[in-house]
């Protein structure tokens, strides 16, 4: 069943490090998988982490933020609070039964084109792993 | 304004050449696109960023009356501020446009046709979501007062505050201490070239105090400032000297004539020399004026100095000892600030089993640095253990300089490298050498770090001298029976042998700190700091003088190690960073800044501790009557980071073009499923 | 009408008969009871069951329910009605719930007939289960109820130890009597289930004196009275939500991007926002208005306007409120500070 | 134990302070195993206020349940104090308001009230059925005597007390102007066995947990509206601009406002337990704080309410922040 589906995630990324980072990606025509669909922020540290769950709602099948690394934030300590809440949100759901793989964060800074890519593919394995996302999808309004 | 009444959205896909093109099924997602609500006008164009790709859009947004603009192309981080153009241009808000990426995250990352086409339709549907709920922002200036607040007259502070009055702007260079040159000052002399510190310094102590642009504030300190680049209000606090500073002529009868003269260990002579209650803190300091020592002067501190009185107000002639001096608060406004509030030398009571506090023949390098000075207590001779009258004593035969004291030691909390006590180490081996030329000189390394201009020529020099260079840590001092020999424990790391060596001086080569009050500096700017506790740098390639607070810089060793030439570089860098602003006369604001409904707000302060610039502060606010704290954000010091968002429980408050309801509908659209 | 019975140990079996109809009972989840579809006959249980937690309204007035939906561009909308021909049968509603029912009917037959309720309403048996033994908090006879009262129901069935008397009211308990394949009962059941009703009846714990309160509640409008209840509301939807007879409804779309819904859900006058304007402006703005509006709604504005009182005495609000607002307290308190405010007037 | 006299007498004494506008205490219910919150604003009501094991409330709640009436044009607003009573684990609340900045400590008049425990309504209900009777109690050692009515019936306490008592590791008040009654001495800890035990089971084990507990939410808002800590002036949850969570019930939507409540009172909650005691339909909403509580203070050594001078949790970070899940 899990051979056919084809994950969706959604991905935070901050302008200064990680969104540069999926740039370089594109322009070294690094490939890589379609599923991951990209939100471009200031920083991770204006990421709630309710987004997290507002995602999950509205059917993605996963979730990656992706900040400047430790101590290279843009706004120097953003990615900090990311961090945090990220650590805490991902007990969360993982309490209330979500399966951990389907939260993700990862540090990518503006040279880590490639490693933006193996970040996506670890994303998506791990949704693929994961399955559907079907826990709590909010109701599609079905005509 | 009309254009926040109905949307009507125009979308313009680009072809990028064949880098979209050739992936991407353009005609398709024009054609999805042109479906979504509130599109208008949906088009392809093979460059939209060329000059008729940007007229296709101006034309539009004259004939449709388009007023939102989304670009599908290339990255926003390289064609949005040419689009925000084109609008502003056309008469539309430039906040009016919204891009979605379709090259560098869709077709070049892509090679699947049908996945990419149906990528780059979400992708567009996204920002089309987006784009109903953006708002028209406001670009604002505001004016820079030409003047520039410097903190540290050491040789930074001074360095940055001649390049600015030299370019024709106010200074304002505050000095805790009673005489400006800092530590620099303190030293003999500089490695690798051994010029005299004090022979290069003096010069520029002596301008500063003399140019009309620059207004010299030593013996002061900074006590409140406010406002943000451009509009900065300082409060300083001009401590007492106890002498009128305008009569004083520095003749220093004063001094003599203290009762406790030569009783008080002077600061500047890292108190192996002594000093009186009213004193110069040496003999070329600038201001050449007085200043009495409230802690330790007898009549300041008991009311009474001996039957006859004072005896300093006694011998001045012109009158100038005035017990009854106030501190005064000068306030004042400037544009734009240079930190440069220097370092501290490692405190070795933090290492213990090196002997430091019991054994006078244990000193630091700067100790030793007074102790070779010429104009130090000992006249320069390299003499210890002399009484209190200054007689006796003796040379040391065998010297032993130690590395990396309170520098690449976590066991102290100082991981860092101090990135000078190597050479100046081994300038002071020189020293010693050239004093003693009999003396066993032994230098206990770590590493041996001579990265700079004439640093390994240098150490090269030194070592054939001479000059024995160990491998090794030393793990003890301590003394040995009553007289003065010091036993250094020690490994040899290169041979593995372990040393019990003697020496009748030890030099500790003590690393740089930061300042033990760097708190208050923090707390007056909202800085940051790095891990190693220095000043935190906007950027740590990019923007090394600039910080996070805009308009204030950086200068010297208050962000991290380092030498004198590098300093004084660092000290110019801030200058024209400073001058850029002035000479501008005028700063750009943010327009993509926080916003507080205060309404909502709880003034709870979450955003306030989270702000990393100081940006937020809890106002009182009037709801119907009742006076509560809400939060205020201050738009010239907001960079829109939006962390204040994420932990504002409310949702209070919100960064202009990302808020909640602009973020939530991109989600909505990307986490449905195609 | 017929009186029936059927043996307790066979009520799956009575269940399992009703093919025709979705049928309905009481389902535990830990302590909490909650009318549900029977997926599996032999799980119901009406033992030891006092009363759901949450009322059986929601089987005519679902706490959400779709009006319509629309989608972008398209002018016309689907109405998402019930299907009155699909018939459906609550087993076990106590007597008080299904008072509430003919309540809230004054409501939604009013100026605007509400076809989705009327038609639940219609397509519905109610088959009621009297109370043996009433709860802590029941006071139904005040208001017009009792342990055994039949009014509302379609049947009504007594637990008489070992079988299940079955009294048939109206023609769809009639149905309900048929369709079940229920035998007929006896004499002796009758007057069984006749004495264990005047029993109950003498058990209620708590009761009021309702006459006069519809008309003095008014004139307490402006008084400080209510604050000493108010000021311990934690203004949740508790007692509301829990009320068999509140009725209150908030409409909101809920739209994707090119799809939309219009949906009801239960709204309550204790929320601040159920009455706060566009402007910003709430003319019930403290716990003081709310407080005050759910008593006089119930005792004093319904019984204006329809002449009943819109409480059934279940003791929910009673029971479950976290910090003991008791309607009946409050009530009996306003007949006092009534008197006082008549005299000084 | 309180001196019931000692208690109404400070009571007094603090209502007739010109500077007190109300008092907040507890006094008997009409009925059953819970005492109800008593808003005194006049010293001749002082009599009625009680303290024993069946003062569950949480009473810092009121504190900010008060609305800020609209003041007249001219008038000056009413800036008198508030006087409330607290147990150790209510005074976490003061404390982590405090922090918060929702009142100032002048604001408040803490009265401390020692505590050994209060009565779990559940509980007491499944021993000795549901009552129409007033309920009066007293904790003795290790046993709860417990009075319905005139009958005296006596169990061990762990039988009949909330479960937070039971391993309440601050029975004494943090924060207080005035101690009513002797310090108590804490006799439990807590090692959240309670959150370990939850962890063992599986994710899918998990959600069918919490999808069988969020179906029951019919999103009365008790749980928030009880809670100490939640007092913004309008709650993300119910706001329409943006709208996080619909208001419509189903599980998709009550998950999303139970991780919500949750997310919201991470590194905030102190553990009253209030939410789960009111929730209508039983749901354990004290799991996930208590995991959040714990997480909080494993990852982060983060405790809130218990000291007035700390930076909020998510407010704050340490560069030390554990991170293994990063990539």
């Amino acid at each position: 069943m899990t051979e056919e589906y084809e994950p969706n995630i959604v991905a935070f990324l901050c302008n200064w490090c990680s969104y540069a980072g999926a740039d370089l990606a594109g322009t070294s025509r690094t490939h890589y998988l379609p599923n991951v669909k990209i939100i471009r922020v200031m920083c991770s540290g204006r990421v709630n982490p309710l987004f997290i769950v507002n995602a999950l709602q509205q059917g993605a099948d996963g979730v990656l933020i992706s900040g400047c690394h430790p101590g290279d934030c843009h706004y120097l300590e953003g990615n900090f609070f990311a961090r945090r809440r990220f650590m805490l949100m991902r007990k969360l759901l993982e309490h209330v039964g979500v399966d951990p793989g389907r939260v993700n964060m990862s540090w990518v800074s503006a040279s880590e084109g490639a490693k933006f890519k193996d970040v996506v593919d670890d994303v998506v394995a791990k949704a693929k792993e994961a399955g559907p996302m079907d826990q709590f999808r909010r109701r599609q309004i079905n005509w | 304004m009309a254009e926040n009444y109905r949307p009507k959205i125009g979308v313009y896909v680009c072809h990028c050449g064949i880098n979209i093109g050739s992936v991407v099924d353009v005609p398709a997602v024009v054609e999805y696109a042109s479906k979504l609500p509130g599109v208008a006008v949906s088009r392809e164009y093979t460059y939209m960023c060329s000059d008729p790709g940007q007229n296709l859009i101006k034309e539009d947004i004259e004939k449709e009356e388009l007023n939102r603009v989304i670009v599908a192309s290339c990255s926003p981080r390289m064609h949005e501020p040419t689009f925000r153009k084109t609008l502003k241009e056309a008469g539309i808000n430039p906040y009016f446009l919204e891009m979605a990426n379709i090259r560098e995250q869709c077709s070049w990352v892509h090679e699947d046709r049908d996945e990419a086409t149906e990528k780059a339709k979400k992708l567009i549907e996204a920002s089309v979501a987006k784009a109903l709920l953006l708002e028209a922002l406001e670009e604002k200036e505001v004016d820079v007062i030409p003047s520039c607040l410097i903190i540290g007259a050491g040789i930074a502070g001074i360095q940055a505050a001649l390049d600015i009055a030299e370019a024709g702007f106010k200074v304002y260079l505050v000095e805790k201490t009673p005489s400006v040159g800092g530590h620099m000052a303190q030293l003999d002399k500089t490695f690798p070239t051994l010029d005299c510190s004090a022979c290069i310094l003096t010069p520029k102590m002596v301008d500063v105090a003399n140019h009309p642009n620059i207004e010299l504030m030593t013996y002061s300190q900074l006590e409140e400032i406010s406002g943000y680049v451009g509009n900065f209000k300082a409060k300083i606090r001009k401590k007492a000297r106890y002498v009128n500073f305008d009569t004083c002529t520095g003749c220093g009868v004063c001094a003599e004539n203290c009762r406790l003269a030569g009783r008080i260990p002077s600061e500047f002579d890292e108190f192996i020399g002594m000093r009186g209650a009213i004193y110069l803190p040496f003999p070329q300091a600038v201001p050449a004026k007085y200043t009495i020592d409230p802690q330790r002067c007898l009549q300041l501190t008991k009311g009474k100095c001996g039957k006859e009185g004072p005896a300093c107000v006694e011998a001045c002639g012109p009158g100038c000892i005035d017990f009854e001096q106030e501190d005064e608060i000068v306030e004042i406004e400037c544009g734009t600030v240079i930190v440069a509030t220097g370092y501290d030398v490692f405190d070795c009571r933090r290492k213990p089993e090196y002997g430091w506090e019991e054994n006078a023949n244990v000193m630091t390098g700067l100790e030793f640095e007074r102790l070779v000075s010429a104009s130090g207590p000992t006249g320069g001779k390299p003499i210890l253990g002399r009484d209190k009258k200054g007689e006796g004593g003796y040379e040391p035969k065998k010297v032993a300089f130690i590395h990396c004291v309170g520098s690449r030691d976590k066991s102290v909390g100082n991981e860092y490298c101090s990135r000078v006590c190597c050479m100046y180490l081994a300038k002071q081996a020189h020293l010693i050498r050239d004093k003693l030329p009999e003396a066993e000189i032994t230098v206990f390394y770590m590493d041996v770090r001579a990265f700079g201009k004439g640093f390994e020529e240098f150490y090269d020099r030194v070592r054939r001298e001479g000059i024995r260079y160990v491998r090794g840590n030393p793990s003890e001092i301590y003394r040995k029976g009553d007289d003065h020999t010091m036993v250094i424990k020690v490994e040899d790391t290169l041979t593995g042998t372990p040393l019990e060596y003697e020496a009748d001086l030890v030099v500790l080569g003590v690393g740089l700190e930061p300042r033990s009050d760097i708190r208050e500096i923090i707390d007056l700017f909202k800085l940051s700091q790095s891990t190693d506790g220095f000043f935190l740098e906007a950027h740590p390639k990019l923007r090394p003088v600039d910080t996070a607070s805009d308009g204030v810089f950086l200068a010297g060793c208050c962000q991290g190690p380092k030498d004198i030439p590098d300093t004084v570089a660092q000290a110019k860098g801030a200058a024209s960073s400073a001058l850029i602003l002035m000479a501008y006369g005028k700063v750009k604001v943010e327009a993509q800044v926080s916003v507080v409904n205060p309404d909502e707000c709880r003034g709870c302060g979450f955003c306030v501790e989270v702000c990393p610039f100081g940006a937020i502060e809890l106002v009182d606010e009037n709801r119907m009557g009742n006076i509560v704290k809400v939060a205020l954000v201050n738009e010239a010091l907001c960079k829109g980071c939006g962390s204040c968002a994420a932990a504002c429980l409310s949702g209070a408050i919100q960064p202009r073009s990302f808020k909640d309801e602009q973020i939530l509908p991109q989600i909505a659209v990307l986490g449905v499923k195609p | 009408m017929g009186d029936y019975k059927f043996a307790k140990d066979k009520l799956a079996e009575v269940l399992s008969a009703l093919e025709e109809y979705e049928v309905f009972a009481p389902e535990a989840i830990g302590d909490v009871l909650r009318f549900k579809a029977v997926s599996d006959p032999a799980g119901v249980n009406l033992d030891d069951y006092d009363n759901t937690t949450v009322p059986p309204k929601e089987l005519m007035f679902p706490q959400t329910e779709t009006l319509f939906k629309y989608r972008l561009g398209q002018t016309d909308v689907e109405p998402e009605l019930p299907d009155p021909s699909s018939k459906r049968v609550v087993v076990g509603i106590r007597p008080c719930d299904a008072l509430a029912y003919t309540i809230v009917d004054n409501l939604y037959g009013w100026d605007f007939p509400d076809p989705y309720y009327q038609k639940r309403r219609e397509s519905t048996t109610l088959v009621g289960l009297a109370c043996a033994v009433p709860c802590s908090t029941c006071f139904c006879p005040s208001v017009g109820g009792a342990p055994a009262s039949e009014k509302g129901l379609d049947a009504l069935m007594f637990d008489l130890g070992d079988v299940y008397y079955v009294k048939a009211l109206t023609d769809k308990g009639e149905e309900f009597g048929r369709a079940a394949g229920l035998e007929a009962a006896g004499d002796a059941e009758s007057k069984a289930a006749a004495k264990q009703g005047e029993d109950a009846l003498a058990k209620v714990p708590r009761s009021i004196e309702t006459t006069g309160i519809p008309e003095h509640l008014p004139a307490l409008y402006d008084d400080t009275f209510w604050e000493q209840f108010s000021d311990r509301c934690l203004s949740c939807g508790i007692c509301t939500f829990l009320c068999p007879t509140c009725h209150c409804f908030d409409i909101q779309d809920e739209c994707e991007s090119f799809d939309g819904r219009r949906a009801r859900m239960w709204d309550t006058c204790m929320f601040a926002e159920y009455t706060r304007h566009t402007s910003g402006h709430n003319p019930r703005p403290t716990r003081k208005e709310r407080t005050r509006n759910r008593i006089s709604h119930k005792y004093s504005y319904f019984p204006e306007k329809f002449d009943v009182i819109a409480c059934v005495g279940c003791g929910r609000c009673i029971k479950n409120c976290p910090v003991n607002i008791d309607i009946l307290d409050i009530l009996e308190k306003s007949k006092q500070a009534g008197a006082k405010e008549a005299k000084t007037a | 134990m309180v001196d019931e006299k000692k208690l109404q007498d400070k009571a007094k004494e603090t209502l007739i302070r010109d500077d007190v506008r109300r008092l907040i205490g507890w006094k008997r219910s009409t009925y059953g195993y819970e005492a109800a919150p008593a808003v005194l604003t006049d010293a001749s009501q002082a009599d009625q206020l009680i303290f024993d094991p069946t003062c569950v409330q949480n009473l810092a709640s009121f504190i900010s349940l008060e609305e800020k009436k609209p003041v007249a044009r001219g008038a000056e607003p009413d800036t008198r104090k508030i006087a409330v009573m607290v147990k150790g684990c209510d005074s976490r609340a003061i404390v982590q308001q405090l922090v918060e900045k929702a009142y100032s400590r002048d604001d408040v008049v803490v009265l401390g009230i020692p505590c050994m425990g209060v009565i779990d309504r559940r509980k007491a209900e499944k021993l000795f059925g549901e009552t129409a009777g007033q309920v009066s109690a007293k904790v003795d050692k290790e046993k709860v005597a417990v009075d319905i009515e005139g009958d005296v019936k006596t169990v061990d306490r762990k039988d009949i007390l909330m479960d937070k008592c039971l391993r309440c590791r601050y029975p004494n008040p943090l924060v207080s102007d005035f101690l009513l009654g002797e310090e108590v001495e804490k006799w439990a800890d807590d090692d959240f066995a309670d959150v370990d035990d939850f962890e063992k089971m599986s994710p899918e084990e998990k959600w069918k947990h919490w999808d069988e507990q969020f179906s029951k939410c019919i999103r009365c808002y008790s749980c928030k509206s009880v809670c100490p800590m939640c007092y913004c002036v309008e709650c993300v949850v119910t706001q329409l601009k943006p709208q996080w969570t619909r208001r419509s019930t189903d599980i998709s939507e009550n998950t999303a406002y139970h991780i919500q409540r949750a997310w919201h009172l991470a590194g905030r909650c102190i553990e009253c337990m209030e939410c789960q005691r009111v929730c209508p339909v039983d749901i354990p909403i004290m799991t996930l704080n208590r995991k959040m509580t714990r997480d909080v203070k494993e990852m982060f050594d983060y405790e809130p309410g218990v000291d007035p001078e700390g930076e909020p949790m998510l407010a704050s970070y340490n560069p030390q922040d554990p991170e293994d899940y990063i990539m």
